[in-house]
């Protein structure tokens, strides 16, 4: 059963690896999101600062979400996905593992792409490991949650806005928890309290979110 | 009664547009929400009224 | 509303091809069949039991290839074929290889398929029928893109699994020159 | 225990009678309350110490923002339902109430806009009720949105049934969380429901409403439902009868 789960997570990585302009979109988008803000507000120092928890959560989010659109999108037009509803392998297990795999390469990416940006805002150095830390601990969950919608709007033409619409709400505690720790750290306040949280919702997420994406799969492929 | 005049009881102490507005806003739309369904059961029932008509000429 | 009042059954070393127009609902029904689609009404039995409740016999007794067989483009036909085993019914790579060679693919097992021509690729999601594997095969348009060649040996395959006891449900176009013992037509056409 | 109401309730036919006999009763009973509940509200309630008359907004804004919360509730149980038992009915309560607890939603966030003006001296704080619910206007969104999208009737349900699931998972989690932001940034603002001790006088008009606003929904509910199950049973017998039967009341 497990073997299954690494085969799973060997196989996307060559997918990922074989076609790597995939993978690197999300990361120009989230460099591009941030480079918009001192353009939008002005290059003021203490004006970044101040914003740079907020604006590194929002384009992270927004990366991540941007990336999940395609998650199941050729998986259900190839018809890989009625072979998995169809496996003697439970359904949840399959797409914890196609999840995770996709974070491990793109969710990755952007957390360890994100301090350099983090700088260019001007953020001190002292809070680069809780912003770290607490993109490590909310990017799985945003993978995972974003991962329902894409299982609920994969069959659809135009599922790309409406899986913004259905997901952007329920990534709102992630986002005051994260942008939260950022900032309670940037003012030198413990930030323990708001990582805790964040890694509870994470393993609420790992434990959860997978039976809902089986079930949104599974009723996409039936249309 | 908490007014003593029946202008006193628009104007609800200066708060009077506050009040109203909120108050005809809110019962328009519950008045639209139980006008809605019940326009949309004629319409569908005049629907099916002229399939029926169609089917006898036949 | 596709079809209605529809009561078939079938056995151990049968047939069924399910022919009729353009969106009379052939591969609807095959879905229903695989357990991928829920009916509005009725029920589909497997061993006479209700098919929603058991799915990991229905994942052991079945083979399913549909119009888009999941086949990535990325990956090459053994990679592919090592997946969609580890899926459903564990093989080894030489039985895996044999497979290839058997549907006439050697020498392409690490190319990656998108290099290979569409029948090519029909062919590697089809190296699945020559694999042990579940008695029950449900296949959807497997003809396509085939050459003639091919689509005879399919045909001999096929008919050869049901002689050894399996069964078949299929649709094509195309009718079969090559009939096994159990074979029945079902025409969606007529039944609506 | 005996299910066979459980399964009855499942049966269109079955619920279309029983519907037709509960729906008069409960819009007589909708609009008697939320009438006695408007004239004691407005007119023979107390003005509040603080606030004075503008709190009589109190007794729309507060039944609705209950609606909006229990209805989002009612989505996720009914989607339960149907996805668990296969019950058809579930699936069409689902995609009937979503509408009306959008727009229960709606009317708490504007009231709570209205009243804000003349507490707070402006129409939006990002106070923690407020920004919950507009969190809430958008699930409701997402949920109708999603059922929309989706041709096939059957998996519209479930899709619509799954993401109300997830969302009522989340929304002690996104209450919590915008709780927790808001006493962060704005520390102890002016909540404007949390009073201590309502008089008699005042909470009691607010019960009627509360349920007057319940039973209403009811109404529209059975009111919105029961067309949907005739379309549904539309080649059905007794939906044939059952049409044919209006047709000759209503000429």
């Amino acid at each position: 059963m497990s073997g299954v789960f690494f085969l799973l997570m060997r196989r996307e990585a060559r997918l990922l690896f074989r076609r790597p302009a995939e993978l690197a979109n999300p990361l120009v988008f989230f460099s591009i999101v941030i480079a918009l803000f001192p353009l939008a507000v002005g290059p003021e120092k203490q004006l970044l600062q101040t914003l740079s928890p907020g604006l590194i959560w929002v384009a992270a989010l927004l990366a991540v979400l941007l990336s999940l659109d395609g998650l199941f999108r050729s998986d259900f037009e190839d018809g890989s996905l009625e072979q998995w509803v169809l496996s003697s392998h439970p359904l949840p297990l399959l797409v914890l593992a196609k999840v995770l795999a996709h974070w491990l390469f793109s969710g990755l990416a952007l957390v360890l792409l994100a301090p350099l940006l983090a700088l260019m805002l001007g953020l001190p150095v002292r809070c680069l490991p809780v912003l770290l830390l607490s993109l490590l601990l909310g990017t799985p969950v945003l993978s995972l949650l974003g991962a329902v919608g894409a299982a609920l709007t994969v069959g659809l033409k135009r599922g790309g806005l409406l899986l913004a619409l259905l997901i952007l709400p329920l990534y709102i505690p992630v986002l005051i928890l994260g942008s939260g720790a950022l900032q309670a750290s940037l003012q030198g306040l413990p930030t323990s309290g708001y990582l805790l949280w964040l890694a509870s919702l994470a393993a609420l997420a790992v434990t959860l979110t997978p039976f809902a994406i089986g079930a949104g799969l599974t009723i996409s492929v039936a249309e | 009664m908490s007014f003593a005049s029946f202008g006193e009881f628009l104007a609800m102490g200066n708060h009077g547009l506050y009040v109203w507005s909120a108050y005809a806003i809110s019962l328009a739309v519950l008045g639209l929400n139980v006008a809605l369904p019940i326009m949309a059961r004629r319409r569908y029932l005049q629907d099916e009224a002229r399939r029926l008509r169609r089917e006898e000429s036949k | 509303m596709l079809f209605e009042n529809l009561d078939l059954r079938l056995g151990a070393g049968e047939m069924l091809q399910v022919s009729g127009p353009n969106g009379s609902g052939k591969t609807s029904l095959l879905r229903l069949l695989a357990g991928l689609m829920q009916p509005t009404s009725g029920d589909i039995l497997l061993n006479g039991q209700p098919l929603a409740g058991q799915r990991s016999e229905l994942a052991r007794n079945l083979l399913w290839i549909g119009h888009a067989p999941g086949i990535k483009g990325l990956l090459s036909a053994e990679e592919n074929l090592a997946w969609l085993c580890a899926l459903h019914h564990p093989a080894t790579r030489s039985a895996i290889w044999q497979a290839l060679a058997a549907i006439g693919l050697k020498g392409f097992e690490d190319v990656p398929c998108h290099t290979l021509s569409a029948g090519q690729q029909r062919r590697v999601a089809l190296a699945r029928l020559y694999l042990d594997g579940p008695r029950l095969w449900v296949l959807d348009e497997p003809f396509t893109a085939l050459d003639k060649a091919a689509v005879a040996q399919l045909e001999q395959h096929l008919a050869a699994h049901c002689e050894a006891g399996g069964s078949v449900v299929l649709t094509t176009h195309h009718s079969l020159t090559l009939k096994p013992a159990g074979y029945r037509e079902l025409d969606l056409g007529r039944v609506a | 225990m005996n299910w066979t109401w459980f399964h009855k309730l499942g049966s269109p036919k079955w619920f279309y009678q029983i519907s037709g006999r509960w729906l008069p009763w409960l819009a007589v009973a909708a609009v008697l309350l939320i009438a006695v509940g408007l004239v004691w509200g407005l007119a023979f309630a107390p003005p509040d110490y603080q606030q004075g008359n503008s709190f009589r907004i109190i007794y729309i804004h507060v039944p609705a923002a209950f609606l909006a919360q229990s209805i989002y509730v009612m989505l996720a149980v009914a989607g339960l339902v149907g996805l668990v038992w296969k019950m058809k009915l579930a699936d069409v309560a689902l995609q009937q109430a979503a509408p009306f607890g959008a727009w229960m939603t709606f009317i708490a966030l504007l009231t709570g806009a209205i009243w804000g003006k003349p507490t707070w001296g402006t129409y939006w704080v990002w106070d923690a009720r407020l920004t919950s619910m507009l969190i809430l206007l958008f699930l409701y969104f997402g949920v109708i949105a999603l059922g929309n999208a989706i041709t096939n009737r059957d998996s519209a349900a479930k899709a619509c049934a799954v993401l109300a699931i997830v969302g009522v998972v989340n929304i002690p989690i996104i209450k919590y969380s915008v709780e927790w932001w808001n006493t962060l940034h704005q520390p102890a603002t002016f909540s404007v429901v949390a009073k201590p001790a309502m008089p008699f006088e005042m909470w009691m008009p607010l019960l009627i409403m509360v349920l007057g606003f319940y039973c209403l929904f009811g109404a529209v509910l059975l009111l919105r439902m029961r067309l949907e199950v005739l379309k549904r049973e539309a080649r059905s017998s007794w939906a044939q009868a059952e049409i044919r039967a209006q047709l000759e009341k209503t000429p």
